[in-house]
């Protein structure tokens, strides 16, 4: 039996050390601050484990209930409260985990950044936010959690406000995101329009009452509601989870710290858009309509994302690409209804994520803050762990057999290819070349920064700044302190064996059961565990298929170009250069949308101010009818001549026209 | 004898009366021909009165008659002291020159 | 035939006439030093007269002279009313007045023979007393226009205001005598008698509009305005207060006598002339007020657009309509007094404070009579919770039960319109600087003026308060 | 102690106090300043004692006193309060210590005036929360405007007089209109009493006309779209104080007068132009979003903001017809007027917040141009930091008061008609677009100059005042169920009151 109170505590935890670190200024200092986030987010880690065991083995019920009523409304009531089951526990270990490994590393990364405090309380609340997130048990308390973290990730992405980049990255963050957002809210008043109320269980008791019903949105075509209401919360998800159109913002987030490009733009914040389909399964399995439209969606950001990775020269970057193609992965799980393979993934490319995120972020220190991979190379012999632990987090990205990725990858690719709902073609073709450009860029980024010949210069005094000049470092690049290398170390574990002991209970072991529901038609995994005979199986198996061919031809490919023969690089980007165009202005999604949304916006807002207030209603109505008067006022005084005569002859005229009015009507 | 008919007299007070109004619109010379054809208003007015009292065979209206007589004559007084004040004043009583007050 | 009883119903009215020839004698025989006295006699026979009028009240209408002169409700309240008017223009007008010599007795005699006058007006029962309450009233207040013997303008004022209102009270005269042929009497309540059988109905319709053109200019309504700014601006400024003030009062209890009383069952044509005047009064008045500079010339064209206000109460003939006419201009003459007494206040010596510009930065110097002119400029205004808006909630109220809804709606866009000058004055006092050079605006420390003026002014917010047993009053005198 | 006529207390002791403001503190500031706040926070505790007192389970109409006033017309000081009225009244008050606190040294020049003319401000708005009697109503709804017209006059920016006189005659326009609805109404159902008048069966086409006359009047208030333009000259010009007063509790005069009047007295014709005011709303939330990116003065942005923000509340309010009367969803219907309410309290401390963060900015810098200031996060950290809670608060962010009301209404606004409800929702992103744009432009970057990075941090009376604030706006986010429960059964007679048609 979970206590309420253990989860309160679970949740309240990283917010209380995020109001210490963050509002005791002086009181509290630097180590204090990072004391108090780091044990805070450890307690709750630990905490988290304490559920998982008691859950997973200590045999304790689902646990959902209410902490307050939030609000009540009639026979309406929502409230704050906790859904504890399987799901909700793997994601509560995953996510404090990472948050507790990235507090560690933060320690010595923002060691001398003059916001160290800030930060602490920064990455704490969003621990507490994405703790809301993955506890709710009603969309609104999802919705809490889901716009917090969006708060949290604008904060940090604009972190060094006074880089221009960073806040218009950390504005461009947030609106993305709330176009999500207002897809997902629309999608929540849609439930409530459907079901009367809000609270997961009683949602997907009913969920199946769903099948047959529409709604008329335009009229005269009914829709089906299922469908639309799946649809408006995947828009949510793709903000969030930022999958094609909405993933301009990611890439751009990069601006943040690289602990948060690990944390948020990595491991946590961008999977709650999976985590929440995931959870909406019920929902989901009534509308293969919204199955097949999440199917293609996630395939196209897996293969296209990746492809635009493959050219990119910022060593976050290529890494960001890569968890958009990865995210793709997940969703694309989720298309074919195999919900706890996205999740799987989840969890997997949580760690090697993190890891490589990690790992860039140590070259980068190393490196002061140099993040341009032409002027790096070479550093293996420098930075040895990173380097060792980086390869590691590489394999596993690479899918190759053996490391966690590995497992959930392919696990996805080949129930895409069980699958066959509309699109399931489309996806599967999208996923496996999807597995060359992976294993393309990755190499790619391993072979620039640690192998070849260094391409930096060391010219001691320089001085260390922010703005780049090719590469001219004050000293030599060295090893990181070991609070930055004992997380990548302890990320790199998971990243090698999580795969083995978790992907049958996972994935064929029902092992989620209430939380996650497939209709037996949809259900390709049931049909892959048929076949499954363990993870050695698979394992052997695996040098006998496609993907690891293909990823092997892509690391025969970088091998080549970037290790043994560099200069081919330019030449096959010269040759082809229109693509190579297209792959570096990112298909131009971004100029389109500043052009479009941002300085149409402004366009429009100008229009409407000096044209319809200013102009229409201001000068033409209100300050016309004002002057108008006036004028009028000015004529009408000259009646007033001051001669007796018009004076009398007025009066007599008016007379008159009484007699004459009295004549016309008044006569009877 | 022939009896003249109300009408006439009806007639007769009001072209008065006309003339009397027009005199005040009309001239724009002085102010004392003004207060001739107020006098020359009420006078009309008198007429209407006793025609009328005459033909009614009541007397109220020719008592009536006295009080605007009398009225009249405390009218014209006042009316010909301010016209003195104003000559006093501004050297004129040209109606035409009185209009320092407008607009 | 005449007795004694005749006398005793109008002791006021008797007591006044002796009392006035009193205050003149009396006044001869001091010297210039001595006027105060003057001063304070006539104000108590003033007082005197409001008691004798409050004391001699009786619940029913009585007669007198064969029904010359009636006293009723409406009467007496328009009386007290005139008499608190013009005893306010006493005590305000007194500092003015020394400071430019024009502190003589004829002023005090003159003012109380013309609101004898008035009084006679308001209770009159027959064409003919109409008629001397009107020249009464009408003949001391040419003189008063002129008291400034020195002034250009206010003898130009003068004769304007004694021609045409010779004129008016010459076309009112041939109604009556239209009137009198139609129907073959002179007294009002058997002309309504008659009215409704008389076999010359066009006679007597034509002899209503005379009549009417006559209340228009005791009332100062568009088409017969034009004396009123001239008038306003010319006179000396406690005259104008006085001419602002009773008259108005007056011209309501003539259009009572005469319209309802007398022509009463010709409402339906009356009712329609009233509703046009008014349009044409409000429109004209308010619009052409924005132009003006002149303080007292604004404070006119104001004049004529509440006169059209109060018109839109009398083109409802019933006792609410009435009851609310009687409200709106006790009301209005209240705050005129309030208006007009901050002029008179601020003037001094070679300086009357009459252009708009002279009260700049108002507020920085004398904050207090800031205050009263701003409470009059709102309550001019109708804005809550001054006393203008309950009065002119009531006339708009009685408008619209008289089906006049589209006056209404006329009345209240001209409001709008009016609203802008009256905040300019406010704005002028409060927002502007006041201008270079320009010497302090110095009140009088006249306590008295002080103390009156703030009652005064206060009153139009208390008032607020006790609109309702107001009201009431009104309601009863006309039977309600 | 409850046989005290607490509200009339409300009501005239601010007056009073004003009084004896203008008397006691015209040579002496301090003793104004003081005298004011000691009134303002006994103000904000009796309201509290009214609070205690009223019940929230029976609803309600509670509280009452009832004068004669005027027979004549049959209008009477009939006062008494419901849910909605109570926690008006509370923001009021406590709107009121938080804008007395945020002058306090910044208006130098007549002092006394200043505050006495806010304490009366106090309680005129509070009258117009308790009136039950139309005319009554009207009484304060008009006079607001004089103690506005002065501060916004006297104490305001270059343009004041401009500002001011707009102010004054477009709200005035509007207002007459309604008061000559209200004389109909008298000349129809003979008598001003509300509870009289919500009974009377007026016909379609009166109610029309009615209907339109008080949307006039409570459009300009509000002010809805296109009848708002007075309230961004208002604002800039306003000093901190008034712009506070004006937004946070102004506003909610406009529609608490059609929660008041339109929705009870016209039901059928509301119900006929709900589509009328349902567009004009969604049309204030977009074009007006769009306004606000633009201004390159923030108090026009805040100003443009509260009227994006006021279409939630009319559209909550005129939803229900579609949802109680169209689809018979009481449920949902009393979901959209409790969201309008809790709308008009939360924009209530949200904008009133935002307009002490200006008013802070401007007394250091003495400009409202945006592009004068920059990287506030590095020169007055405590402040940015408010700064941004609040600018969250406004584009609505969870387990803040800006989000409750604007959720609420969302979700009601879908069971009406899904497109309302998307083009409502479109003000999470352009919302969150001129917000946080404003944000990234002064918080975040750097000092443009000198003075600009020289900013000294928010002393302790400007933190406690903000600080107020935003307990008010979290604890309203994170736990709003008491004000909703202070409501609910005063909503839910409402919507029952709004289901029977009059013809």
């Amino acid at each position: 039996m979970i206590s309420q109170n253990l989860l309160i505590v679970l949740a309240a935890a990283p917010l209380a050390g995020a109001l210490i670190a963050g509002l005791g200024r002086k009181q509290v200092g630097r180590a204090g601050a990072a004391a108090i986030a780091t044990i805070s987010v450890a307690l709750s880690f630990a905490l988290s484990c304490v559920v998982f065991y008691q859950l997973v083995w200590g045999g304790a019920p689902v646990f959902n209930h209410d902490v307050y009523t939030w609000l009540e409304v009639g026979k309406l009531s929502i409230g704050i409260g906790f859904l504890v089951d399987r799901l909700t526990a793997l994601m509560l270990v995953v996510v404090t985990f990472v948050s507790l490994m990235v507090h560690i590393y933060t320690i010595g990364y923002m060691r001398d950044d003059p916001g160290f405090q800030r930060f602490f309380a920064y990455i704490a609340l969003f621990t507490f936010s994405m703790l809301m997130l993955v506890l709710a048990n009603n969309f609104l308390q999802l919705f809490v959690g889901w716009e917090l973290v969006g708060l949290v990730s604008y904060l940090l992405i604009g972190f060094w406000f006074d880089r221009p980049t960073a806040s218009a990255a950390a504005l461009k963050a947030f609106l993305v995101n709330r176009v999500g957002d207002f897809g997902f809210i629309l999608g929540i008043a849609a439930v409530l329009y459907a079901f009367h109320t809000l609270d997961y269980s009683a949602v997907f008791a009913q969920a199946p009452s769903l099948s047959g019903r529409t709604i008329e949105v335009v009229g005269g075509h009914p829709w089906s509601l299922a469908t639309l209401i799946c649809l408006l919360l995947f828009v949510g998800a793709c903000g969030k989870s930022a999958q094609v159109p909405l993933h301009v913002w990611l890439p751009d987030s990069m601006e943040g710290p690289t602990p948060i490009s690990a944390l948020i733009h990595a491991a946590t914040m961008v999977t709650a858009g999976i985590f929440m389909v995931a959870r909406m399964s019920p929902l989901y399995e009534m509308s293969p309509t919204a199955l097949s439209v999440v199917l293609i969606v996630g395939a196209t950001t897996a293969f296209f994302m990746g492809l635009v990775g493959i050219v990119q020269n910022d060593i976050k970057r290529v890494i960001a690409y890569s968890t958009l193609s990865q995210l793709g992965y997940m969703v694309v799980a989720l298309g074919v209804s195999a919900y706890a393979a996205g999740i799987f993934h989840l969890m997997t490319h949580a760690f090697f994520k993190a890891l490589l995120f990690l790992g860039a972020g140590s070259v980068i220190v190393a490196m002061h803050h140099e993040q341009d991979m032409r002027y790096m190379g070479g550093l293996r012999k420098r930075m040895p762990i990173t380097w060792i632990t980086m390869w590691i987090g590489s394999l596993a990205l690479v899918a190759t057999p053996g490391f966690s990725g590995f497992f959930s990858k392919d696990t996805i690719i080949d129930a895409v290819g069980e699958s066959h709902i509309f699109g399931s073609t489309y996806a599967y073709w999208c996923v496996l070349l999807g597995v060359f450009v992976t294993a393309l860029y990755t190499f790619r980024l391993m072979y620039m920064t640690f192998h070849g010949k260094e391409r930096f210069k060391v010219e001691h005094g320089a001085h260390a700044s922010h703005d780049h000049h090719q590469g001219l470092l004050s000293h030599a690049p060295k090893e990181s302190p070991w609070v930055i290398t004992l997380p990548l170390v302890l990320l790199a574990i998971p990243s090698v064996i999580i795969g083995w002991f978790t992907i049958k209970p996972l994935l064929y072991g029902n092992w989620f059961g209430s939380a996650i529901k497939v209709l037996p038609q949809h259900d390709v995994l049931a049909k892959m565990g048929e076949e499954f005979h363990g993870t050695g199986a698979m394992f052997w198996h695996s040098f006998t298929t496609a993907p690891f061919w293909i990823a092997f031809a892509g690391f025969a490919v970088a091998t080549y170009v970037y290790l043994i023969n560099p200069q081919l690089a330019d030449r096959a980007a010269r040759m082809f250069l229109p693509l190579y165009r297209m792959l570096t202005r990112k298909f131009w999604v971004d100029e389109v949308y500043y052009n479009l949304f941002a300085r149409g916006g402004l366009k429009l807002g100008r229009v409407f101010w000096k044209g319809g207030d200013a102009g229409l209603i201001d000068g033409a109505m209100v300050n016309g009818s004002a002057a108008v008067v006036e004028r009028s006022s000015r004529v009408f005084r000259r009646l007033q001549t001051g001669y007796l005569y018009h004076y009398a002859f007025a009066m007599i005229l008016g007379l008159i026209l009484l007699l004459g009015g009295l004549w016309y009507w008044g006569l009877h | 004898m022939i009896a003249i008919p109300l009408s006439w007299y009806i007639v007769f007070a009001t072209v008065l009366f006309c003339i009397a109004i027009a005199g005040i619109f009309i001239n724009r010379k002085n102010v004392i021909v003004l207060l001739m054809c107020i006098e020359l208003m009420l006078l009309a007015v008198n007429t209407n009165f006793v025609a009328f009292s005459r033909f009614l065979g009541n007397p109220d209206g020719q008592v009536f008659v006295f009080f605007i007589l009398t009225v009249a004559a405390a009218e014209s007084a006042i009316g010909l002291a301010i016209v003195v004040l104003m000559f006093r004043n501004r050297r004129t009583i040209n109606v035409g020159e009185i209009d320092s007050l407008r607009y | 035939m005449f007795s004694l009883n005749d006398l005793l119903v109008m002791v006021p009215e008797l007591y006044l006439t002796a009392a006035a020839c009193l205050v003149l004698l009396f006044d001869v025989f001091l010297k210039d030093d001595q006027r105060d006295a003057t001063h304070w006699l006539a104000i108590i026979v003033m007082l005197g007269a409001i008691f004798l009028v409050i004391h001699g009240q009786t619940p029913e209408t009585v007669t007198a002279f064969g029904g010359m002169f009636v006293r009723d409700h409406m009467a007496e309240i328009l009386k007290v009313t005139v008499m608190v008017a013009t005893i306010l223009m006493f005590v305000i007008a007194r500092p003015w007045l020394k400071d430019r010599q024009l502190f003589i007795g004829e002023f005090y005699s003159l003012a109380i023979f013309s609101v004898i006058g008035v009084m006679l007006l308001v209770s009159a029962g027959s064409l003919i007393t109409v008629y001397l309450g009107l020249e009464l009233f009408a003949l001391p207040a040419y003189a008063l226009v002129a008291l400034n013997r020195e002034s250009k303008l206010s003898s130009e004022a003068a004769i304007k205001f004694f021609v045409l209102g010779a004129l008016a009270s010459g076309l009112m005269l041939f109604g009556m005598s239209l009137i009198y042929g139609a129907t073959g009497t002179l007294a009002l309540d058997r002309i309504f008698a008659v009215a409704g059988t008389t076999p010359h109905p066009h006679l007597l319709q034509l002899g209503l509009v005379f009549l009417v053109v006559g209340i228009g200019f005791e009332f100062g309504v568009v088409p017969f305005h034009m004396w009123l700014p001239d008038v306003y601006e010319g006179a000396p400024t406690p005259i104008t207060m006085y001419i602002s003030t009773v008259p108005k009062l007056a011209a309501v209890g003539l259009a009572y006598r005469l319209l309802e009383g007398g022509l009463g069952p010709l409402a339906a044509d009356w009712r329609v002339m009233l509703a046009i005047m008014a349009a044409l009064s409000l429109i004209v008045g308010n619009v052409v007020a924005i132009a003006q500079k002149n303080l007292k010339r604004m404070l006119a064209y104001s004049t004529i657009s509440h006169m059209g206000f109060l018109f839109l109460a009398l083109s409802n003939p019933t006792a609410e309509g009435y009851s609310a006419a009687l409200f709106y201009a006790v009301c209005f003459a209240l705050m005129e007094t309030v208006a007009f007494g901050v002029i008179l206040a601020l003037g001094r010596k070679g300086f009357e404070c009459d252009m708009i510009d002279d009260l700049k930065g108002l507020n920085r110097r004398s904050p207090w009579f800031a205050g009263m002119m701003a409470l009059a400029m709102f309550s001019l205004a109708g804005i809550p919770p001054l006393w203008g808006f309950m009065a002119k909630v009531l006339v708009l109220k009685a408008a619209i039960d008289g089906g006049m809804l589209w006056l209404a709606i006329v009345a209240i866009i001209c409001a709008i319109i009016g609203l802008f000058y009256y905040l300019r004055i406010v704005k002028v006092m409060y927002f502007d600087a006041p201008v270079e050079g320009a010497e302090p605006l110095q009140a009088k420390p006249d306590f008295v003026l002080r103390a009156v003026l703030s009652i005064n002014a206060l009153g139009l917010i208390v008032m607020i308060g006790f609109s309702g047993t107001l009201f009431e009053w009104c309601r009863a005198a006309f039977g309600v | 102690m409850s046989t005290w006529p607490i509200l009339s207390i409300l009501i005239w002791l601010p007056c009073a106090g004003a009084i004896l403001v203008l008397l006691a503190g015209g040579a002496r500031p301090r003793v104004a300043r003081w005298l004011t706040l000691a009134f303002t926070i006994i103000m904000f505790g009796l309201s509290l004692v009214m609070l205690v007192q009223y019940h929230a389970g029976p609803g309600g109409f509670q509280l009452q006193e009832n004068l004669a006033w005027i027979p004549g017309i049959h209008t009477s000081y009939h006062l008494g309060v419901d849910g909605i009225a109570v926690a008006l009244i509370v923001l009021t008050t406590f709107t009121s210590i938080l804008v007395i606190g945020g002058a306090w040294q910044v208006v130098k020049d007549k002092v006394h005036q200043y505050m006495a003319a806010m304490l009366v401000l106090e309680g005129l708005l509070i009258g117009v929360f308790c009136a039950m009697d139309a005319l009554l109503f009207y009484l304060f709804f008009e006079a607001i405007l004089i103690p506005m017209f002065f501060l916004i006059g006297i104490w305001g920016g270059p343009r004041r007089v401009y500002a001011t006189l707009k102010f004054f005659i477009y709200t005035f326009f509007g207002s007459i209109f309604f008061l000559v609805g209200l004389l109909y109404m008298y000349h129809r159902a003979g008598t001003f009493d509300l509870q009289t008048l919500w009974a009377f069966p007026f016909t379609l086409q009166e109610q029309t006309w009615l209907f339109f006359s008080f949307l006039i009047a409570f459009a300009v208030k509000t002010p809805m779209v296109p009848v708002h333009t007075w309230l961004p000259d208002a604002h800039v010009e306003a000093p901190t104080g008034g712009s506070v007063i004006l937004a946070a509790i102004m506003l909610k005069v406009g529609t608490y007068g059609f929660i008041r009047f339109s929705l009870p007295i016209t039901p059928d014709a509301s119900q006929h132009f709900a589509w009328l005011v349902i567009v004009l709303s969604l049309v204030a939330i977009i074009y007006i979003g769009y306004v606000a990116l633009v201004q390159p003065d923030m108090k026009k942005l805040v100003a443009y903001s509260s009227i994006a923000h006021m279409g939630f509340v009319t559209l909550g309010l005129f939803i229900v017809y579609m949802l109680a009367r169209g689809q018979h969803d009481v449920q949902t219907a009393a979901l959209g007027v409790q969201g309008a309410v809790v709308q008009m309290v939360s924009h209530g401390f949200v904008s009133g917040a935002l307009f002490t963060c200006i008013g802070v900015m401007y007394d250091r810098l003495h400009t409202r141009e945006i592009s004068a200031y920059g990287g506030l996060a590095k020169v007055m950290p405590w402040f940015a930091a408010f700064l941004v809670l609040f600018a969250m608060a406004n584009c609505g962010l969870p387990f803040t008061s800006g989000f409750v009301g604007e959720f609420m209404v969302i979700l009601s606004a879908f069971t009406a008609n899904p497109w309302i409800a998307l083009l409502a929702a479109y003000s999470l992103i352009i919302g969150a677009g001129y917000t946080l744009y404003l944000i990234k432009r002064i918080v975040w970057g750097t000092a443009p100059t000198k003075e600009a990075a020289a900013m000294p941090e928010i002393n302790t009376r400007e933190g406690l005042v903000l600080g107020a604030f935003a307990v008010a706006v979290l604890a309203m986010g994170v736990y709003p169920w008491p004000l909703m429960h202070l409501m609910d059964s005063s909503v839910a007679q409402l919507v029952t009151h709004l289901l029977a048609s009059k013809i």
